[in-house]
């Protein structure tokens, strides 16, 4: 774990208000897994007070990339970021994706910007594993396939692909297809993974679930971010036994 | 090696400088310490304990704020035995001061928590929580209670020869009458300030931001009231002040030393620069040397009114 | 026009919207005039005025601080005579309701203030501030004393046919006990927060930064102080409250009416928006349709916990 | 009196840190008078909280310019901004300088960034009027000419011009050359304008100064910024009263 000072590289808009960020933080890069996370400091001064945590979305050399929209006041301020200006950067955070084992197919299930953790999960597959995407949003103008192989889409208004939820897509794809060997992996809203954490206990699928918390510190010293244990009358902490949790282990 | 003399005496507890971290701000010490040397700093404060683990509360825990945060963790802790077996041994291993915070819902916890950890050598001083807003029993009543804190002081004094620190809520009329008590009671020092009682709702929903409903502000935003309870005990009282309260870089240090207080603790800051301690240090003895300060504890209610 | 019902009524003062400008940051109307329309709001809340006028605190009077800002102004006003011959005739021009608030430094003065005050038909409630925290000889202590407060409260009543509110500190361990106290003694509303005591310091010269040593904390540093006071309030007891502290907007204004406030009160964001009262107005009006709210009482204590 | 949204239309680095910032604010500079200033938003978020105030240093058709160094966290924000940012500007604000009447040169006395309400002053003294200017400051490269006319310099470390201050260098220079009618028009350090204050009441010259104090409104309704009246026991506002006083109207 590093806190480094990254300059960025470049900022790249995506479709409708996304962005593509990249930055030169070689030591964070070196060490960082598929799956774990950043906690970024946006501006050089107080405001915002914390940081804010980000997935790592791709690693390039000693370049890390993330993708985000503008949701309040922090992600505002990394969106204007230019050239040359520099972040400071602690990471890399968290448990990432366990991504070896006795699986074929890595399925992916993104639900809107929950596709930023996959293009470097992608990357770092064993080569010998499927990879087979499903990307939903609201609509078209929300769809990142960005890093992503075999992309099936979903959006809520059926602009593009499917009409209705990722999970509905997969399942229809499933009778089509029925994928051997199959590891499931998604990011998105939390109602979203509760209900792929419900569909995939059912019936019985590996899954690994990657979820979100308002967080101070990222890295465990705040006790902000818990999540209830499936396992004990216990929580468990996002930021440091997560953000990736088998989803048997926790309770949405 | 800088030539100004850094180290402070607080109630008999000695510190090789000024600088602590909060409790509930670095856990039991391990985490950060992957970011910063803990041993260069004058101590640690851990986690507020209690005779039994705690869970704590359910999520949401945490909001931001106006240059702030609210929390309500609800005191998760280990509990006193898990943190002697599981604790301590990294801890021991830490060439700074461990004060050791205790939070209990009522005064025979206290007293218990006290002697049980009084034996540990590697513990240094005790910080007794009067004034977490969090927990339902005990904490905030007792805070804004003279006689109960009186009582507290006086009961955990008796149960150990370390010094004790007690930590005062800032939600009250006058905190220097529970500075005062603390003294009357034996207590070596005070700390000040706990968080400041504090909500936010969404909008939309209607439903508080963080599950307790309420929760502790802390951060930046709270440093002019924490460095006014500092400097009221200070003028009233003549008790060894620990100041705390929305520091967040060496420049708040030294008001905080200036209106009072002997040494000082770094709460939300470490979230955001888990160096920050050490930052402070050099920036401390940088200062010292500019205004040719022989001894950091001259700083100390060195203020000019 | 929109179809949402704006108007609110806070203990009999009738408001043609929730929207106040607090004492003490809008002078005597006439300077924000040039900025904004004021008789678009609910209503002005006027300087602090004692029986003679008062010159005030010497310099440095404010400070900045991280999301806030530190005060001690002193209560400088024109005193009551003034008042009314040079105020009134522009606030009569007004065409929202005249809030007169109250310092003095005796109950006898507080109760002398309103009964010459109370002729003047513009004059549509009293706020009566116990709670600043700038004077020495008054303010403070009242606030803090829940005897002096009941007393202020049934003196003042009895002196006037008009909605009397009292102005509360937020320095208190319990605030809700201080409205339980106004509404026993007849007070008509409470108003809650008054600043909250801070402090800052010139590392380099260690003299405080504002000349009367402490002063008051405003701005969004303490909204979610505010917020739970009000929140407290509410919970405990049946007075209509009209809330204060650190709006900014209208999403902090619609949080202020969802915790429990009838109405609220704009301080120090007229300093760095002159015209932010009309701008929450539109966005509550906009709010309160997308959310199908009929009338904007509605949304007064209406949390979810 | 408006809130003008203004872009900025250039700045520009002059000596050592200093800035002139131009931006485009056809209301305010319509109305403008020398000596009074502006109260800007220099951020679209609240950080920092209060508005900076600045005098307005020159007007050219609709737009204005602002001379300014890095004082803390509100002046470098300022000094960061590009063409095409927006500022909120709030102004023009207090009354100025006092210009018309019975003299017949115009000695301006400057102390570092108290070069600043000048330029406008010069451009709009009436045309019958004499200029000579006095600038200090710390060293040479804190030296501001921009926009001043018949410039003498003094620099405390002697390195342009004059060692000493401004007011010794004045003095020096009124032997050599004794000039006729003259009103005084000082900004500067509060040390410096205390100086200047008792000379000038001493010698009995019309003197105007431009003083500073913290502000929140800049307007008169916060009653931050008093002055101590030397007229009766009252204060008056900095903000609305002045900026600018007649020496002879306050006690410094
Ligand atoms: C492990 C992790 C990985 C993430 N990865 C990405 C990513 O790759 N791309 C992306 O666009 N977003 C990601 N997010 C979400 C991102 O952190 C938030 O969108 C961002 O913090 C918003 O900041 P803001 O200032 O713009 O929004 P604001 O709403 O102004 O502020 C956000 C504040 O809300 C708190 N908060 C409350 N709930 C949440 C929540 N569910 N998640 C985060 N913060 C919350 C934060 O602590 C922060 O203080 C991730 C979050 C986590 C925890
Ligand atoms: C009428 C007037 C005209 C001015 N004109 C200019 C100008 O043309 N060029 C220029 O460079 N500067 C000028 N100043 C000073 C300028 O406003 C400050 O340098 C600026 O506010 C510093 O902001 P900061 O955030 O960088 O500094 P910080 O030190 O971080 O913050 C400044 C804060 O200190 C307060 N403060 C305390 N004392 C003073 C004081 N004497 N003056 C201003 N603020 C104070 C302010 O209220 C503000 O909140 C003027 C000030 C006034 C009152
Ligand atoms: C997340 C969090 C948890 C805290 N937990 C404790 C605790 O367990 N015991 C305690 O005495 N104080 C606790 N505090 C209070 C801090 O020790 C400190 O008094 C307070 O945060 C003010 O300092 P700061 O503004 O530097 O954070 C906690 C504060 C935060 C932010
Ligand atoms: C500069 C200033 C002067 C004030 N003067 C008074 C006053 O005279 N009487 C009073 O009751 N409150 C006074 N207040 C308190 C405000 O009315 C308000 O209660 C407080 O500022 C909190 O609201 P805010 O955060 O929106 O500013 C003053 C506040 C400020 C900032
Ligand atoms: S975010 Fe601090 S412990 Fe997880
Ligand atoms: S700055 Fe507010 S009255 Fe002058």
């Amino acid at each position: 774990m590093f806190i480094e000072k990254a300059p960025v590289v470049t900022t790249q808009i995506m479709n409708d208000g996304i962005f593509l960020l990249k930055v030169f933080s070689p030591s964070i890069a070196s060490v960082a897994k598929p799956g774990q996370f950043c906690n970024i400091k946006v501006s050089g001064n107080s405001f915002p007070l914390l940081r804010r945590p980000f997935s790592i979305c791709n690693v390039d050399g000693g370049s890390l990339f993330f993708l985000f929209d503008i949701h309040g006041e922090g992600t505002k301020i990394l969106s204007e970021k230019n050239e040359g200006d520099c972040l400071e950067i602690l990471g890399p955070l968290g448990k990432g994706f366990v991504i070896d084992g006795d699986y074929n197919t890595a399925v992916i299930l993104a639900g809107g910007l929950g596709a930023a953790p996959f293009p470097f999960l992608v990357k770092n597959l064993p080569s010998d594993k499927n990879v087979v995407s499903f990307v939903g949003a609201r609509s078209k103008k929300q769809i990142v396939k960005y890093g992503l192989q075999n992309v099936f889409t979903a959006t809520d208004d059926g602009s593009e692909g499917f009409k209705g939820t990722v999970l509905d897509l997969f399942n229809e794809q499933l009778k089509k297809n029925p994928y051997n060997g199959i590891r499931i992996f998604a990011c998105g809203p939390n109602a979203m993974l509760a209900a792929v954490q419900k569909y995939c206990n059912d019936n019985n699928y590996n899954c690994q679930l990657s979820i979100e918390s308002a967080m101070a510190c990222g890295f465990g010293i705040c006790q902000g971010c818990p999540v209830v244990s499936a396992v004990d009358d216990s929580y468990l902490l996002i930021c440091k036994d997560g953000p990736v949790f088998d989803a048997r282990a926790i309770m949405l | 090696m800088s030539n100004v003399n850094l180290s402070v005496d607080v109630g008999g507890l000695k510190l090789k400088n000024p600088i602590l971290l909060a409790s509930g701000t670095i856990g039991y010490g391990n985490e950060i310490a992957e970011f910063t040397d803990l041993s260069k700093l004058g101590g640690i404060v851990t986690k507020s304990l209690s005779l039994k683990p705690r869970k704590g509360n359910p999520p949401q825990r945490i909001v931001e704020t106006p240059s702030g945060m609210l929390n309500a963790i609800g005191l998760a802790n280990v509990g006193v035995e898990a943190f002697i077996n599981e604790k301590i041994p990294f801890l021991k291993t830490l060439d700074s001061a461990l004060i050791c915070n205790i939070a209990a819902s009522s005064i025979e916890e206290y007293v218990e928590c006290v002697k049980i950890l009084t034996s540990i050598d590697t513990i240094k001083a005790f910080e007794i929580n009067v004034s977490c807003p969090n927990v339902k029993e005990g904490g905030l009543e007792f805070g804004n209670n003279l006689a109960a804190v009186g009582k507290i002081t006086e009961q955990s004094r008796l149960a150990t020869d370390k010094p004790i620190i007690i930590k005062l809520s800032p939600n009250v009329s006058r905190i220097s009458d529970f500075a005062k008590v603390v003294k009357e009671n034996g207590g070596n020092a005070v700390s000040a300030i706990n968080t400041l009682v504090g909500t936010a709702f969404d909008i939309n929903t209607c439903k508080p931001k963080i599950k307790n409903i309420t929760g502790g502000l802390s951060g930046p935003a709270i440093k002019p009231v924490a460095l006014a309870k500092v400097l009221e005990i200070k003028r009233n009282v003549d008790i060894p002040i620990i100041g705390i309260g929305g520091l967040m870089n060496w420049q708040d240090a030294a008001e905080m030393m200036i209106v009072g207080a002997s040494a000082f603790q770094l709460g939300t800051v470490n979230f955001i620069n888990p160096n920050a301690g050490i930052e402070i240090l050099n920036g401390l003895i940088n200062y010292c040397e500019q205004k040719s300060i022989k001894n950091i504890s001259e700083l100390t209610g060195s203020f000019q009114i």
